[in-house]
């Protein structure tokens, strides 16, 4: 059941902060972080059938910011937070108001082309962004409280860090989806028309959805900077944004948790099974494909899927 | 002038590639309310099958015939399983199950077809210019620009002009109606889904002499035709020719104009377009509620 | 000062006319019966009146208001909320939570993330007396699209009151019920209070005979006759249009 | 030489039957056990046919050396980064971290070998950039223990400019490249090395990456009809930019020029034939150098095609590391001492000799112009019409 596969991660998250390798703490710290960003999309594809193409923009448009504030400002944990999950509101609050107008294909191909708006900045503004070279060189993360100041930029306390991070998200985005709004964005997404014969602004109600999700995957974004030391225009393409919605199929769309489990299943398989074929892509696919005919009621029904430790 | 005359004519040679890159997928959608995202598979693996076809010595005007019906049967199978359950299914679990096989066809394709860039041996007849006005125009994009003409026409004789077009609008529109006049609907789709993966790789054949044909084309290709069928509004005949004419001379004009920000303008012409026309530019017939 | 005025509204759809210029009014707490054969335009009149479509021509006046422009949603935040013809209740959602979703946008509540307990209390509170008064009590936690026709039916109406309208628009509500579940639909808007206005379209003649004060009858998109029933069954012109199609 | 499925990617090319040593803790070194070289390439992704032909070139030199390197046994690990650096770097910490490599190799994107630059210079590991070509990394990037046996972009555009000058025309040109990093690099260089010479270009026209349909650029070429051409595009671009320069009948024309990616004798030329005759290109590398003669002859024995700069790249990076590995005994983990070996002596290599520029690790290399003339297949062959010997990156003070 789902509240024992948490009591569960609890033990096995303390153990690696105590016992992991420099490499695992981050492998398992880019996991987490990632990980909250793909949840946040199954807030918009799980609750709202929302399915954004433009999800990394929003993830990645914030890890640049925080990486800039960080290069030229040396900013510190704390702002650089506040301004990922600003960024990345605010450019879930430009995406909603062009693509909330419209559904399904209309809106996968809007996210898609605002998505895309945004990395062609990343890639083109070359003095800012690197252009295709990304930005490297990024300082080390601290967290200056009063005066005081603690270095977080060792791979425990980044390990910490997201796990705090996906932890705080995964109850925010709960408790999200338990209030008046979270439960009237699942009646739009079963039945949009007798919604706004509610009396619902259907439109109101994705756009403060996105916004929602945008905050999460910003917070996210500001974070990934200090994990990989480095950003570049990959983060926001839109391949990025596929990328996450296979994450989301392979661990059960509509679940929040099942977004951590896919993230990491993709990740450990990319990451592990390409040492030893050329193929693994075509694992993936096969996989995914098989879960999508399969598991049908997936896309439809929250809840559908437990995975079983 | 002989210079916008030109850039006038590449325009419109781009926006038939544009055009037959959607035709295919705008045929499903319109007809079966059904998005194929293995469309960009289907248009790489006509295109590897021509260039197959033209190395291999054989007459080369039967490459596209070739491509048209190797895609075709790959498309009848896809039928059969996995596409004929989703069907009738909403976009979603359609994008989710066809995007996950384009991963596979592409990494299939780079298996069978390498990895390296592939281009077609032309025969010396589609490779000369005609002058206009004293500038250049190659042959082969005449050749491209007419053949499209001639496809659009016939497709859209065969889909709103006759008795077949309508049995598969019936189809559509109320499946056990067509049933019980004794029509199978099941075939009617699997022609249909035929047609419309032939279709891709008549222009992936159609294509391959001005893009040859790579691993990673065939999501380049998805994109454009992506674009191009919702600009025109989901699956209307009229609207993808619409939308691939608009994208095609804006593509283009931005790289007359001002190149260094072409893919920024191509991409906010596309959603200033979508906000003020939210369903296309040209309302579909059928729309899913 | 009428509650509902509609003035002169057309409507076509391509070469169809389906409205040629309808003309009617509406009381506060009024019942008032629409009836017309099949095609007759009352469900497009349905669609026009609450927003999901736009008229040709004419006014729809709401409460003194004009409605021109106003959206669905808007429209039912007024206080002019309709039923579908084709049930629609949120089936993934249990039964309460169908009519608190209604309840709680009506408190002000509907988009509430944070401190919305005192809103989602009273909206609960609204709901459970609602289920109550129709006899749903038991069935509070299941799911809607589990329940059966009939009480699917039921919750749609349900759910509407929820949202305590001044006026109701039902379409259909009683097709598919038996007469006694019909009639019990039917008298609970009766029982519910405030009593909104209603404006029923239904195919059983009787039970809009026995229900409704006023009637009025549509017929290939005008208003052939608006008036008290025995005044209205004795309408040479409405006979015609009834009977007509069976001579 | 694809490896079957399921079959470990890292062959183990040194002696048959060691056994896999156990790989955690730290890198003991006994004569008898494996040297680990990792190979970051790309696998997946845009570049894949580059990577593909770089892990053959690395495994021909391997072969060639008998699978030994300075007395020990040689473990190749083979890792995808799909061409992203995100993927890079978790591959390069997995490598270092996991399999304990000695020696790390490869990298085709500008943006991985950037991406992975603090990562390897923080756990001091020697690694070698066999195809990456970004300036920075001989200048404000540059890492003490990071090498690059290959090219900048600047060896490139200027040897380029030069050539152009003097032998093509002193003004009349234009430049049209792709516009991302490594296109402005490159155009760049060669119009401010063109323009201290004393030339002048003329309109400079970019495209987008990827670009299908060059035609508004071709058509303005044919309008403008300028005296040379320099363009930057690499794989399918390139491709697509020869063949459509072709179909306009602008080759015979206008003279073009570009680094050497425009005209890769293994990534281009076999899929734009005819389209890449009469080009000329600066480049570090050709099939027809005096040097490359039996690795030519070797490769095409192996995969029945000429070698192009990836694959050859491969190869070379292979040499530089068994010449370092050489002159330290195949005892790489005194990594100061392995870095004075590989800085001291110039080391021969079948693209020419090769020296370190101690300021900062680039190599300073022989730079070869080639046109593209008909060779003896019919099918287009760089070949070498001069050589610019020994040129020096400006480095961190440039």
């Amino acid at each position: 059941m789902r509240a024992h596969a948490w009591l569960l991660c609890l033990p096995l998250a303390g153990l690696l902060a105590l016992f992991g390798g420099d490499y695992h703490l981050r492998f398992a710290a880019e996991i987490l972080i990632t990980g909250t960003a793909v949840m946040s999309l199954d807030i918009l594809v799980g609750q709202g059938r929302l399915v954004s193409l433009g999800h990394a923009a929003l993830f990645g448009g914030a890890a640049y910011v925080s990486a800039l504030l960080a290069i030229h400002a040396g900013a510190g944990l704390m702002p650089v937070l506040l301004a990922g999950i600003a960024t990345g509101m605010l450019l879930a609050l430009v995406m909603g108001l062009v693509a909330t107008r419209s559904v399904d294909l209309f809106f996968l191909i809007l996210t898609l082309v605002v998505g895309q708006m945004v990395y062609e900045l990343a890639f083109h503004w070359r003095t800012v962004t690197g252009g295709a070279d990304g930005l490297r060189g990024i300082p080390a993360l601290a967290l200056h409280l009063g005066g005081a100041s603690w270095p977080m930029s060792g791979a425990r306390s980044l390990f910490l860090l997201a796990a705090g991070l996906a932890l705080l998200a995964y109850l925010l985005a709960r408790s999200f989806l338990a209030a008046p709004i979270g439960r009237a964005l699942v009646a739009s997404r079963e039945q949009p028309v007798r919604l706004a014969a509610l009396g619902y602004e259907v439109r109101r109600l994705r756009l403060l959805a996105m916004v929602f999700a945008g905050g999460i995957a910003g917070a996210a974004g500001a974070l990934y900077p200090f994990v990989n030391l480095y950003v570049g225009p990959n983060l926001v393409h839109w391949s990025m944004s596929a990328t996450m919605i296979v994450m989301l199929v392979l661990g059960g769309v509509g679940t929040l948790h099942g977004a951590f489990v896919g993230t990491g299943l993709y990740l450990l398989v990319q990451t592990y099974l390409s040492s030893f074929t050329d193929r693994w892509q075509l694992l993936i696919g096969l996989l995914f494909v098989l879960i999508v005919i399969f598991l049908p009621d997936g896309i439809v029904r929250p809840g559908w899927r437990r995975r079983q430790a | 002038m002989g210079f916008y005359l030109i850039q006038t004519l590449n325009a419109v040679a781009f926006s038939v590639l544009l055009m037959l890159c959607g035709l295919g997928l705008s045929l499903v959608l319109s007809l079966m309310n059904f998005v194929n995202l293995t469309h960009g598979a289907s248009y790489l693996f006509g295109s590897y099958v021509a260039v197959v076809w033209l190395g291999s010595g054989a007459p080369w005007w039967l490459a596209v015939p070739a491509a048209f019906l190797a895609a075709a049967l790959a498309g009848l199978l896809l039928d059969r399983f996995p596409f004929a359950r989703f069907y009738g299914r909403n976009h979603l679990a359609q994008v989710l199950l066809t995007y996950g096989l384009s991963v596979m066809f592409a990494d299939l394709m780079r298996l069978g077809f390498g990895a390296e860039i592939r281009s077609p041996a032309l025969p010396d007849l589609l490779r000369g210019v005609v002058f206009v006005l004293g500038m250049p125009f190659p042959i082969y994009r005449l050749v491209l620009i007419l053949a499209g003409g001639v496809l659009a026409l016939v497709l859209w004789y065969l889909f709103d002009r006759t008795i077949w077009g309508a049995v598969v609008r019936a189809s559509v529109a109320d499946r056990r109606m067509v049933e019980t006049l004794g029509l199978d609907t099941s075939r009617v789709f699997a022609v249909v889904m035929a047609i419309a993966a032939g279709l891709g790789g008549l222009s992936g054949a159609l294509g391959v002499g001005m893009l040859s044909a790579y691993p990673g084309l065939d999501e380049e290709i998805l994109l454009h035709a992506l674009f191009v069928v919702v600009l025109g509004g989901l699956g209307t005949f009229r609207g993808t020719v619409a939308g691939a004419f608009i994208l095609g001379f804006a593509m283009t004009f931005a790289r007359v104009w001002l190149p260094e920000f072409a893919g920024f303008l191509t991409l906010l012409a596309i959603a200033l377009l979508l906000v003020l026309r939210p369903d296309g530019l040209v309302a579909p017939r059928l729309r899913q509620v | 000062m009428n509650l509902l005025a509609l003035r002169g509204i057309r409507r076509s759809f391509g070469a169809l006319e389906v409205l040629r210029g309808i003309d009617l009014d509406m009381a506060e707490g009024e019942m008032l019966g629409l009836i017309g054969p099949n095609g007759a335009g009352k469900t497009t009149l349905f669609n026009l009146v609450s927003g999901f479509l736009p008229a040709d021509a004419g006014s729809v006046a709401f409460a003194g208001r004009d409605l021109q422009g106003l959206s669905p949603a808007a429209r039912a935040r007024m206080g002019l909320v309709r039923s579908f013809q084709k049930s629609l209740v949120f089936p993934g959602l249990p039964v309460v939570e169908n009519l608190a979703l209604a309840a709680r946008l009506r408190l002000g509540g509907g988009y509430r993330w944070w401190r919305g307990r005192a809103v989602a209390e009273e909206a609960a509170a609204r709901a459970t007396e609602l289920l109550d008064l129709a006899g749903l009590a038991g069935k509070a936690d299941t799911l809607a699209g589990a329940l059966p026709h009939g009480l699917q039916r039921v919750l749609d109406v349900l759910v509407a009151l929820a949202q305590r309208p001044r006026l109701l628009l039902l379409d259909e509500p009683t097709a598919g019920l038996a007469t006694d579940e019909a009639q019990r639909l039917l008298g609970l808007l009766r029982t519910v209070q405030p009593a909104p206005a209603v404006l029923l379209v239904a195919h059983d003649l009787d039970l809009v005979f026995g229900f409704c004060q006023r009637l009025a009858v549509l017929d290939l998109g005008r208003l052939i006759a608006v008036g008290p029933p025995d005044s209205v069954r004795a309408d040479p012109e409405v006979q015609r249009a009834y009977l007509g199609g069976l001579a | 030489m694809r490896p079957n499925l399921l079959t470990r990617r890292g062959v183990l090319l040194g002696t048959a039957g060691v056994a896999l040593a156990a790989h955690c803790g730290a890198p003991a070194v006994a004569r008898s056990e494996p040297l680990r070289i990792g190979l970051l390439t790309s696998l997946s992704g845009p570049f894949t046919s580059l990577g593909e032909s770089m892990r053959a070139g690395l495994e021909l030199l391997i072969a060639d050396a008998g699978g030994q390197m300075g007395g020990r046994p040689v473990e190749l690990l083979v890792e995808d980064d799909g061409g992203k650096p995100e993927e890079g770097l978790r591959k390069v910490r997995k490598l270092i971290a996991q399999d304990g490599i000695d020696v790390l190799g490869g990298v085709i994107s500008a943006g991985v070998a950037l991406a992975i630059r603090d990562v390897v210079t923080e756990a001091g590991l020697p690694t070698f950039i066999s195809n990456a070509s970004a300036n920075a990394l001989a200048r404000e990037a540059a890492s003490p223990l990071v090498f690059r046996p290959t090219k900048t972009s600047w060896m490139l555009g200027h040897t380029g400019a030069l050539w152009t000058f003097q032998n093509i025309a002193k003004d009349g040109g234009l430049t049209v490249g792709a516009d991302y990093a490594a296109g402005r690099e490159y155009i760049g260089d060669f119009v401010q090395t063109f323009q201290e010479q004393g030339g002048s270009v003329g309109t400079q026209l970019w495209t987008p990456l990827g670009t299908t349909d060059f035609s508004p650029i071709l058509t303005t070429i044919a309008a403008e009809q300028p005296s040379f051409v320099y363009a930057f595009f690499a794989g399918a671009d390139a491709v697509r930019f020869l063949q459509q320069m072709q179909e306009y009948q602008l080759q015979d024309l206008v003279k073009l020029i570009g680094p050497g990616a425009l005209f890769d004798q293994e990534d281009v030329v076999p899929a734009a034939g005819s389209a890449a005759l009469g080009g000329i290109n600066t480049f570090q590398q050709s099939p027809t150098a005096p040097a490359a003669h039996g690795f030519v002859e070797a490769y095409r024995a192996a995969r029945g095609r000429l070698p192009g700069e990836a694959s050859t790249a491969g190869y070379v990076t292979g040499q530089v590391i068994r010449a370092g590995l050489e002159a330290v005994a195949g005892d790489p983990s005194d990594r100061e001492r392995f870095r004075q070996a590989l800085l001291e002596q110039p080391i021969e290599t079948v693209i020419g000799p090769m020296r370190f520029d101690p300021r900062n690790n680039q190599a300073v290399l022989d730079i070869y112009v080639n046109e593209l003339v008909a060779g003896p297949d019919g099918q287009p062959l760089n070949t070498v019409v001069h050589t610019y010997a020994g040129v020096q990156d400006p480095g961190p003070a440039g």
